[in-house]
């Protein structure tokens, strides 16, 4: 943990932005890069189409700028390693993917996040640009279910830019799109649980430090502490932990639809996420709870830190008509349900 | 000099002064943040400060527009929650100071009282949170009624001081620090630190001391 | 490196048994396993369709049994750790996807994998079951041009499935899908890079050791040694090192379409890989080469290993149709061309 | 006893101590298999053999049961390239057995030949590619004209042990070890070893002897 961590980079301090322009080169023709800026967008957004901007810090890739693309976000504004990014480029980046109706801000609810998408948001809006703003806010670790609007945003940015992207492609008014996706966010509820720290390359230190022999159960994406620190435990042991807090905070009950993530942190091996999603299974199926679609993968990454979070949405008949719509960007695709 | 204040040009110098000693602080900026934080406030703050010592090249003519060319750069290339705050730090600090052809003890007052109100608003924050805002508060109190530059940027660096000694004893409940609740007691805010950093470097710009010319004076 | 990895799991010698229960349940119905063995097979295998059967180790999740769902594999046999899967697995694997048109047998080149899958080969021959089998041999590391079956197969894998799935369910003779199949391998070529080692659960310990500052390049996706261990080196400089073996090789020449895959090897963050694409494409344009299609992610894993792999496959219209075609299964999916 | 080789039923008691054998160095194969192929020939083999126990109380009479009945169960579990070669070694020696009611030199021999012949042909492999058949080959020569079971795989058993030092100095050319080409030099191979293994295991129980009823006499 101790000294700098091994990464195949060039200088750490362009890391950022070579980051973005390798991004925008493996979508294909997807998406461009508005010139200069560390944006983003879709190369043909339609006419009138209610546009969808996503964004926050980088470091966490493929979030969020690799879910710019079809039937997903139509943008996104990036920011430095776990900084939010400045209000001139969320600004740039919606004036760029604003097609005359409307643009839904949907990001991680952090106050550097906050504050910036409000500064651009206050600015567009000077222009006459309707905006509306739509936090993440699944991260039941942060705070009592009574203050949800203290709880952060993690894993559940994967489900929410799904179905309001599919959402921002199948309505046609910003009200509408920012309804569903106020939906989607009352229902969703995520934890994770840390195993080892990673680092931010400019700095090459840790985000935290965990004895080789400890886990931390609710630790944030970027290593803001969790509600129990812990000797490492059994998969078996780590899934009810996290379905202990998940389930009763909705909460979920016996007959409930549900999409379920379980998102890699970075390092976790995917025969490590299998075996938890056994697990999982094991005990929603003796809850009742039946499981409309899972995603097993890594989406939300804090750098090459281990451990993973666990994600559950509770769906009704509009929300699985976005969810099982087709998608693709280089960070999030499905062929859909046919 | 002092009383006279510092004349357009000197203020730009004094902002590239803070400037050069936020981006010293790098290492201690970001080892704070990295106890109660996310660790890269030393490297956000860099990113914002190093623009602005370009930034000040360009600026035009007035006491504000220091300020604003310091705000913008600031907003524009620190990003996280520091950028919104200092950035607005700066900029409601420039229109505070709009039409003041000198910087004196009272602009002072009306920089740090603009800043706090605008920081509040932004970041939806009051005293005893536990962030920038309290260092912020306590160099206001610390610099009422000093009438002399030099002795008012004194007091108000002492008192980003002592606001920094506060936020050791304060419980975060806004920014990253928040989740670490009772765990963040006894560690400084980062922000509150760079506030201190920055009073700290407009305070010794004057003690040293400057003509209108530039040349340093005994 | 030295004291056993920190890992999320159960009792490790039932990890690769509970991580398929895992695979099946996250398929949401598209896959189920054969009761009582090590391999997954798709529910719906239409009658009459050319039979895609695909295997190996298990430890590279989502790689190979994560690939088992529509355009993409038929079935998987699922060796335990790094180990082929035994012949009675595949056998029962063959013959619970074979529709009467034959099965295609694609897999890695290893003395292990080949020999377990050619003694199934031979029980199902026996019984008159038409087989075929195709060898996955894309790692320019592993043995001179002339020794391309002496040649590992890795990150290649993506795309011979990618390919090969889609041919099996475009085409109708076995005949036609193996011509595909081995015209793809022909034009596949990949070379990776080792930042650090991963682990076996049940050993605790890393298969191989890498000092602080160094990296092997060409090294097997099972710590096989590489071609040359050498410093850290910038992003840059291992991009060109790796194309410098891959291009001459096949060759790649102006003009030519290729598929570009970037895969990770498990703990090396999307950052470092979409740097490393930036720079692979300026190369790529330096030397007048199209890219098709690029696909930057994580399959083949070597557990927590950290490092990726660079591979190039030239495309003519037939391969790029199969290619370009939508899948979906855990491991890889893709919304297709549209 | 010697001459008169082993019964059925001792031929399975003896099957069963090579695999205690072979499972109680699942650490020496795995760290063998660490230095120059993936880490895994230890607990593979382990898996095999264990499986190996439980077939063998379920396995039908005659000498070359109980070899099929360890050949398929090595040949189901180990997976990778030991579960193909050394589950072939079992049942091409099944095959070279059949009809025999009693296990002596002879019989012994016929395994090692038939064993040879089945690796050779599944693995692709001749001598000197630094694999398990090396150390096979060795013993199927030390072995030649010794017509009394003991020392017939006394000296198979020394012979296995000399296939396992020659492979030191053999460059691996198949098998996960090939890519190291000059570097897998000095090394052992894995497998070999765990020839070596099942010969000693072999030898220890014939010498130990053991009755037709399995009682054990000095
Ligand atoms: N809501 C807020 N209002 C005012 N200041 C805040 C707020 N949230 C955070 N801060 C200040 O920002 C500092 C953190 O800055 P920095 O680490 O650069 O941003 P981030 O928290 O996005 O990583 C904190 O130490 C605190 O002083
Ligand atoms: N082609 C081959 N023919 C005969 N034996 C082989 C061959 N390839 C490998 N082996 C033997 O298998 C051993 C490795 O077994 P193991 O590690 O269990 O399988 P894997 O190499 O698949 O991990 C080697 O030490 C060698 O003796
Ligand atoms: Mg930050
Ligand atoms: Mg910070
Ligand atoms: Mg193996
Ligand atoms: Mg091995």
């Amino acid at each position: 943990m101790g000294k700098p961590v091994k990464k195949i980079l060039n200088d750490p301090r362009q890391a950022v932005t070579q980051m973005i322009d390798g991004l925008v080169l493996a979508s294909d023709g997807l998406t461009r890069r508005l010139s200069g800026l560390d944006a983003i967008v879709r190369t043909d957004v339609p006419d009138g189409k209610v546009a969808l901007l996503i964004g926050g810090g980088s470091g966490h890739e493929p979030l969020f700028h690799g879910f710019v693309g079809q039937n997903l976000g139509d943008g996104a504004a990036c920011g430095q390693f776990f900084a939010a990014p400045a209000p001139h480029i969320i600004y740039e980046a919606a004036k760029a993917v604003h097609r005359g109706n409307g643009v839904l801000f949907l990001y991680g609810n952090y106050a550097g996040d906050n504050m910036n998408f409000d500064i651009a948001a206050e600015m567009l809006q000077d222009e006459g640009i309707d905006i509306r703003t739509v936090r993440v806010t699944d991260d039941v670790a942060a705070a009592p279910p009574e203050r949800t609007h203290d709880r952060r945003g993690i894993a559940g940015d994967v489900l929410m830019i799904k179905i309001a992207g599919a959402a921002a492609t199948t309505l046609d008014s910003l009200d509408e799109v920012e309804r569903v996706a106020r939906k989607a966010v009352a229902n969703v509820r995520s934890m994770g649980v840390a195993v080892s720290a990673g680092s931010i390359p400019e700095t090459g230190k840790p985000t935290f430090e965990l004895a080789d022999d400890e886990i931390e159960v609710g630790m944030g994406a970027h290593g803001e502490a969790g509600i129990a620190r812990q000797k490492l435990a059994p998969a078996d042991t780590v899934a009810d932990a996290l379905l202990d807090r998940i389930l009763p905070d909705l909460p979920f009950a016996a007959g409930d639809e549900v999409a379920l993530v379980l998102n890699n942190l970075g390092a976790t091996t995917m025969m490590e996420m299998l075996v938890v999603n056994r697990r999982v299974r094991q005990v929603l199926q003796e809850r009742g709870i039946i499981v409309h679609r899972t995603e097993v993968g890594t989406w939300l990454t804090v750098q090459e830190m281990a451990g993973f979070s666990l994600t559950l949405m509770k769906l009704d008949a509009e929300l699985k008509q976005y969810l099982d719509m087709p998608c693709q960007s280089v960070g999030f695709s499905r062929m859909g349900a046919v | 000099m002092g009383d006279a204040g510092l004349s357009a040009k000197d203020t730009v110098e004094m902002l590239k002064a803070v400037a050069r000693a936020v981006i010293e602080q790098v290492d201690v900026l970001t080892d704070a943040d990295l106890a109660i934080g996310d660790g890269d406030h030393g490297i956000g703050m860099r990113r914002g400060f190093e623009a602005v010592l370009t930034a000040l090249d360009a600026c035009g003519p007035g006491i504000d527009a220091g300020f604003r060319a310091t705000g913008m750069a600031i907003m524009a290339n620190t990003g996280g929650a520091a950028g919104a705050v200092f950035g607005t730090v700066f900029t409601a600090g420039a229109k505070a100071l709009a039409g003041a052809d000198r910087l004196d003890a009272d602009g002072i007052r009306r920089f740090l009282a603009a800043a706090q109100e605008g920081v509040a608003k932004r970041g939806g924050v009051t005293e005893g949170q536990k962030t920038m805002l309290d260092a912020l508060a306590h160099a206001d109190r610390a610099a009422t009624d000093l009438n002399d530059l030099s002795t008012c940027l004194t007091a108000a660096a002492r008192g980003a001081e002592a606001g920094v000694e506060a936020t050791k004893s304060m419980i975060a409940t806004t920014g990253k620090a928040r989740s670490l609740g009772e765990r963040s007691l006894g560690h400084p805010d980062p922000g509150a630190m760079s506030v201190a950093i920055i009073m700290a470097a407009m305070r010794d710009f004057v003690l040293v001391g400057v003509t209108d010319e530039g040349e340093r004076i005994g």
